[in-house]
């Protein structure tokens, strides 16, 4: 008995000598380098991030503490612990980039301050502030000598999309370019499309049968640049509809889009010579309700059976609900879309269907307006550029360089 | 009769009258159509005056003066000055700043959420997972299909020789791709009418009175009366 | 004044684009303020808009009933089931329950009942139509219809517990370690993710491209037909 | 002869109608049960709640409405049956307002059928507006002080079945069945939290995405669409909605490419007799 217990109380004198020195020998720790505070780059300014060069001491259970305060006398709040094996500045490739030494930079992004190490509501950071930074192992911690600060601000330029900037800049130029050559010399060939070449022959058929011609726009609004396509041709199509004294239909599923088809309907009555036989309540509304608006312009097609259906512009689920019922009457049906997933729909209950970027190019190819077509050709050297980059692309990290993968990242 | 039988006799008259379009153009068909249409424009305008009139403008301009709303009250507006040709002309300024608004908008969007995006998908490296022929074979399958189907799409060069070739490549490539999409939508729809069809079925049992096969039985009956009376007028009228 | 009723359109499209292009790239809180406030203004206008739509519907039904065009009683229905709805929604303060209880209003109970079944059976009229298209179209009279219809066939094959289980009757053998022929659920993968992703990807940049374009030749005033103008 | 053929080549349309109606509607009525086979991530939602030991609570989280019932609806049949054979108690409820009806009838529907009590072995909270609040709240303040009365409006502080369950983290399992986003909203806060085992069922269209949220551990296994519902009955070996429904869409699909087979063969023959 009496044995037990000096054993004890040996044992347990031996632990504590024995934790310190573990302790001491699981953190040699050194204090941080290079601690800066600056305004984060490449945001909208709600934020500080500080950096520092990564500790000899980091290990397991070693952890850095940031502490703030509005002042350079404090008082002095912990903020956050950044684990000692986390928290790389390459771990945030949108503010520094992709270089080799963020592995070895601390990083940590400061967007509110808190009033204690428990506050749930931190407030944002707005002013300049004030941080501290000090490095512990659980016991002991050593504090980096000197104060930092920064103020946080909006920037002008976001530096992590200057990747994007540059692509711009190269489909713009391309097709820009091509725009200004088709000014000096507009004779540019482009190839048929023969759904395209078919709305003429439909037109003529309609007005033989003394039926209309049934036109809409798709579901989407007018910012969308598929609804500005459709009602670009909708006003070469009017155009010749007016020369052939038929019909057209519009119903519409946005009331702006509406406005915008009557507008271009009349213009192109007036430029035919027809003011007179241009009817606005043949540009009219319908509803806002997708499954409605399927159940309405089936009737309509049911009802007046069209001569042709043309579906051009952004379609979901109704497309088929439209085009189907579309085929009973005997229409003559050309779909143009860039929905890519009502395209099987569209091809198998359309006679011609304007495939993508075929909806964007009939404006062009029906106009025949130079630079309209001078556009086509930079498209089309913009493409074989891409085909390009996809093919060195895959080359080239297959090869093992990550610079092509690096180069269309986004953030 | 509580709500939800009345509820269910509603809603299996409703399904066959949509149904019935299916026969061709009836009565009741032409019903439910203007039925729907009328109820989603009134749902419709009911949203408009709650959030667009009275949440997105009459609260933040008159409670949170927020005055600068103002500025998209007239160009909303002034979509109405098409009632008056004189100036009708200015309507064309809303449509300027919608269609601006939208273009400006896309271009940097869409080469960093599509362009980039695609081109991410396709330059990966060849045979990531062991170097397996097979990944290695899909790998180049998949620039071979994105390029062809990219030449497919030029518009200025004639589609003869060596480009025509490779764009039937990409006609090929996008008729597997819609067959096999098409396919891999059937059962999606085919989910969607399962549903309906398990309503009307839970709708004829006695719980609900039989409202499907009583409401079926009417309908073909008055679809049968309803033929043969047209037919008959219109067969008057030719004798005449 | 001519020169005035032209331009300010253009010169608004211009201002508009350039600014909203360069916004992706300017992180500053001026820029992000305004798209956000553009989405606020996008609502308002939206909302105000909505009124010509209104004005075109009532015009166009109004005109059936008045003139008594066939089958105008029809048009009654819709005026019928349009103040119903507006006048029951205001009733109920355009709320479909009672936030406190959950309870539904009689708002809420017309929706459900009404709209719900009509929506649906609309939608599902797509799997007759599915169908119906499929017999039509899928001949093998070219190259090209024939890809399409067997590769429909294969994926709808592949789809189904029973299509599973026929495959599942063929012997499979070994070639080289491989268990041939390969499972069907891994043909129609191969399919979807080799074929059906390079040609989705291909039809979409060749969009994206016609995007560009389209929104350049806006911004720059060369396409203006949104305007009515084709000149 | 030969006018049959052409007949086949242009099929009324309406007559097509009139089959995939058929192919639809006959083997709801009178099933072929088909063999499915399960999947792994269907699996290891049904040995959860097969391996928790009997009279273990499942927390049934019906976040869909009628738009998805037919996918999400023979789910939550099929999870009841599993649980109440087991004599697992329920707590049921929704985010979906719109759907708060269809959770009451699967309860009551699969309650019936096994004779269970209300209050003592299953209970259904219904709706209530607040959205994540509410999971906090019940993770918190627990069932009672956040849903003081249930669906029907009765006092739950004192239901038996909320005596020893009182919270979020009493909870063994928590099956989310969901047509949206709710998922997000178990996970961050309650599982995260609270550390109870989730796994769930999403439609069709969501699967793809549910495999990643499979991968990164926020569920245990899930059911995706009609397909994981049967694969469930199946387990359970109670083939009932889903089963049927997916005997339905056997038969229609092979319905649809015995159409496209056979008009190909009228419009080849029809064309061979033509050029003869």
């Amino acid at each position: 008995m009496h044995k037990a217990r000096t054993l004890i109380i040996l044992l347990s004198a031996l632990l504590l000598v024995a934790i310190p020195v573990v302790a001491q020998d699981k953190a040699q720790l050194t204090p941080p380098e290079g601690f800066t505070a600056f305004d984060t780059p490449n945001d909208i300014g709600n934020s500080i991030s500080l950096v520092w060069r990564a500790s000899a001491s980091n290990q397991e259970g070693v952890n850095y503490i940031v502490y703030a305060a509005p002042s350079e006398t404090g008082p002095w709040i912990e903020q956050t612990r950044v684990l000692s094996t986390l928290g790389y500045k390459s771990d945030a490739p949108q503010y520094f980039g992709l270089a080799k030494e963020n592995e070895s930079w601390h990083f940590c992004e400061i967007t509110g301050i808190k009033k204690d190490i428990n506050d749930e509501n931190p407030l944002p950071v707005t002013a300049t502030t004030y941080f501290k930074l000090s490095v512990s192992n659980g016991i002991d911690i050593i504090e980096f000598p000197g104060i930092v600060s920064a103020a946080p601000a909006g920037n002008w330029f976001d530096t992590s999309k200057l990747n994007v900037l540059i692509f711009v800049s190269i489909f713009s130029i391309l097709i820009l370019y091509f725009i200004s050559l088709a000014r000096k010399n507009p004779n540019l060939f482009i190839r048929h499309i023969p759904g395209l070449d078919a709305i003429e022959e439909t037109i003529g058929r309609a007005t033989e049968m003394g039926r209309p011609i049934l036109y809409l726009n798709g579901l989407l609004d007018m910012s969308s640049l598929s609804t500005i396509a459709s009602t670009s041709i909708l006003g070469k199509v009017a155009r010749k509809v007016a020369n052939y004294d038929s019909q057209i239909m519009v119903p519409c599923y946005d009331p702006i889009v509406m406005s915008v088809c009557q507008e271009v309907v009349k213009e192109s009555y007036a430029e035919a010579g027809r003011p007179d036989a241009f009817k606005e309540d043949n540009i009219f509304f319908i509803t806002n309700d997708q499954f409605a608006y399927a159940a309405a312009v089936d009737g309509i097609i049911m009802r007046h059976k069209p001569a042709a259906n043309l579906f051009m512009g952004y379609y979901y689920a109704e497309s088929l609900l439209i085009a189907e019922t579309g085929v009973a009457t005997g229409a003559m049906q050309i779909a143009g879309t860039d929905a890519i997933t009502q395209l099987p729909f569209f091809i198998t209950t359309c006679d011609y269907t304007l495939m993508g970027e075929e909806l964007y190019a009939a404006s062009a190819y029906l106009s025949r307006e130079p630079l309209q077509l001078g556009s086509l050709k930079g498209q089309d050297y913009s493409k074989g550029f891409i085909i390009l980059v996809l093919i060195i692309g895959t080359i080239a990290s297959t090869a093992g360089s990550a610079f092509f993968i690096n180069l269309f990242r986004t953030f | 009769m509580d709500s939800t039988i009345i509820g269910g006799w509603i809603a299996a008259g409703l399904t066959l009258f949509m149904f019935s379009s299916l026969y061709k153009d009836n009565p009741f068909y032409r019903f439910g159509e203007h039925l729907y249409l009328g109820l989603s424009v009134g749902y419709v305008i009911l949203k408009v005056i709650y959030a667009n009139i009275i949440g997105g403008l009459y609260k933040p301009l008159f409670e949170d003066h927020q005055y600068l709303l103002i500025i998209p009250t007239i160009l909303g507006l002034s979509l109405y000055t098409r009632f008056f040709p004189k100036i009708a002309w200015i309507s064309r300024i809303t449509f300027a700043f919608i269609v601006g608004y939208g273009s400006g908008l896309t271009i940097p969007r869409i080469i960093a959420g599509g362009i980039f995006q695609q081109i991410e998908k396709v330059i990966t490296p060849l045979g990531k997972n062991g170097a397996a022929w097979w990944d290695i074979f899909s790998g180049i399958i998949i620039v071979i299909g994105v390029a062809s189907v990219l030449i497919y799409f030029f518009f200025s060069v004639e589609h003869k020789g060596i480009i025509n070739k490779i764009s039937r490549v990409g006609i090929y490539f996008v008729m597997i791709a819609f067959g096999a999409s098409f396919g891999y939508t059937v059962m999606a729809r085919m989910s969607l009418l399962i549903g309906r069809s398990y309503d009307l079925i839970e709708f004829a049992t006695p719980k609900y009175y039989y409202a499907s096969i009583v409401l079926l039985v009417l309908i073909v009956l008055i679809l049968i009366l309803y033929e043969t009376m047209r037919k008959k007028e219109e067969g008057s009228e030719n004798n005449a | 004044m001519d020169q005035f009723k032209k331009l300010a359109p253009l010169i608004v499209a211009f201002v508009m684009g350039v600014f909203f292009a360069l916004q992706y790239y300017i992180p500053h809180p001026f820029t992000d303020d305004m798209l956000t406030g553009m989405s606020k203004w996008f609502i308002v206008i939206g909302g105000i808009a909505m009124g010509l739509g209104i004005v075109s519907l009532f015009y166009s039904h109004y005109y059936k009933i008045k003139r008594r065009t066939p089958a105008w009683g029809f048009s009654f229905v819709m005026f019928i089931a349009l103040f119903t709805m507006l006048g029951v929604g205001i009733y109920c303060a355009n709320a479909e329950v009672i936030t406190e209880t959950g309870k539904q209003t009689i708002y809420g109970w017309l929706y459900q009942s009404f709209m719900v079944p009509l929506q649906s059976t609309m939608f599902s009229i797509l799997a007759f139509y599915v169908a119906s298209a499929a017999f039509r179209a899928f001949r093998a009279k070219t190259k090209e219809a024939t890809l399409l219809l067997i590769a429909a066939i294969i994926v709808m094959f592949a789809r189904v517990p029973m299509g599973e289980f026929v495959y599942a009757q063929i012997p499979t053998f070994q070639v080289g370690g491989v268990t041939m022929p390969p499972s069907i659920g891994d043909i129609t993968g191969w399919i979807m993710k080799t074929i059906n992703m390079a040609a989705q990807g291909g039809i979409a940049l060749g969009i994206y491209l016609g995007i560009i374009a389209m929104s350049l030749k806006i911004i720059f005033g060369i396409e203006k037909s949104y305007m009515g103008s084709t000149k | 002869m030969n006018g049959f053929l052409k007949k086949m080549a242009n099929l009324d349309k309406r007559v097509i109608f009139v089959l995939i109606s058929l192919a639809v509607i006959i083997p709801l009525l009178y099933p072929l049960f088909i063999e499915i086979n399960v999947n792994p991530e269907v699996k290891a939602v049904y040995d959860t709640i097969e391996n928790l030991p009997n009279g273990s609570t499942v927390f049934l989280a019906m976040d869909f409405d009628p738009s998805s019932k037919p996918e999400l609806y023979p789910m939550a049949e099929a999870v009841l049956r599993h649980c109440f054979r087991k004599d697992h108690k329920v707590i049921g409820m929704t985010f979906w307002v719109t759907g708060v009806g269809l959770g009451e009838k699967a309860l009551t529907d699969i309650a019936k059928e096994y004779n269970k009590e209300y209050g003592k072995d299953y209970l259904y909270l219904g709706w209530k507006a607040g959205g994540y609040a509410l999971v906090i709240q019940m993770g918190e303040e627990g069932f009672s002080a956040t849903f003081p009365v249930d669906h029907y409006g009765r006092e739950t502080a004192t239901m038996p079945i909320l005596q020893k369950i009182s919270h979020l983290k009493h909870i063994d399992y928590l099956v989310e069945l969901a047509a949206g986003a709710s998922i997000g909203t178990w996970y961050y806060y309650g599982k995260m939290k609270y550390k109870f085992k989730m796994g769930g069922g999403c439609t069709g269209v969501m699967a793809a995405s549910w495999y990643n949220l499979l991968k990164i551990d926020w569920i245990n296994g899930f059911m995706g669409g009609l397909r994981g519902a049967a694969e469930y009955e199946k387990l359970i070996n109670k083939k009932s909605k889903a089963t049927r429904g997916m005997d339905a869409q056997s038969v229609s699909h092979m319905l649809i490419i015995a159409m496209i087979i056979f008009g190909n063969i009228a419009y080849f023959a029809n064309r061979a007799k033509n050029t003869n």
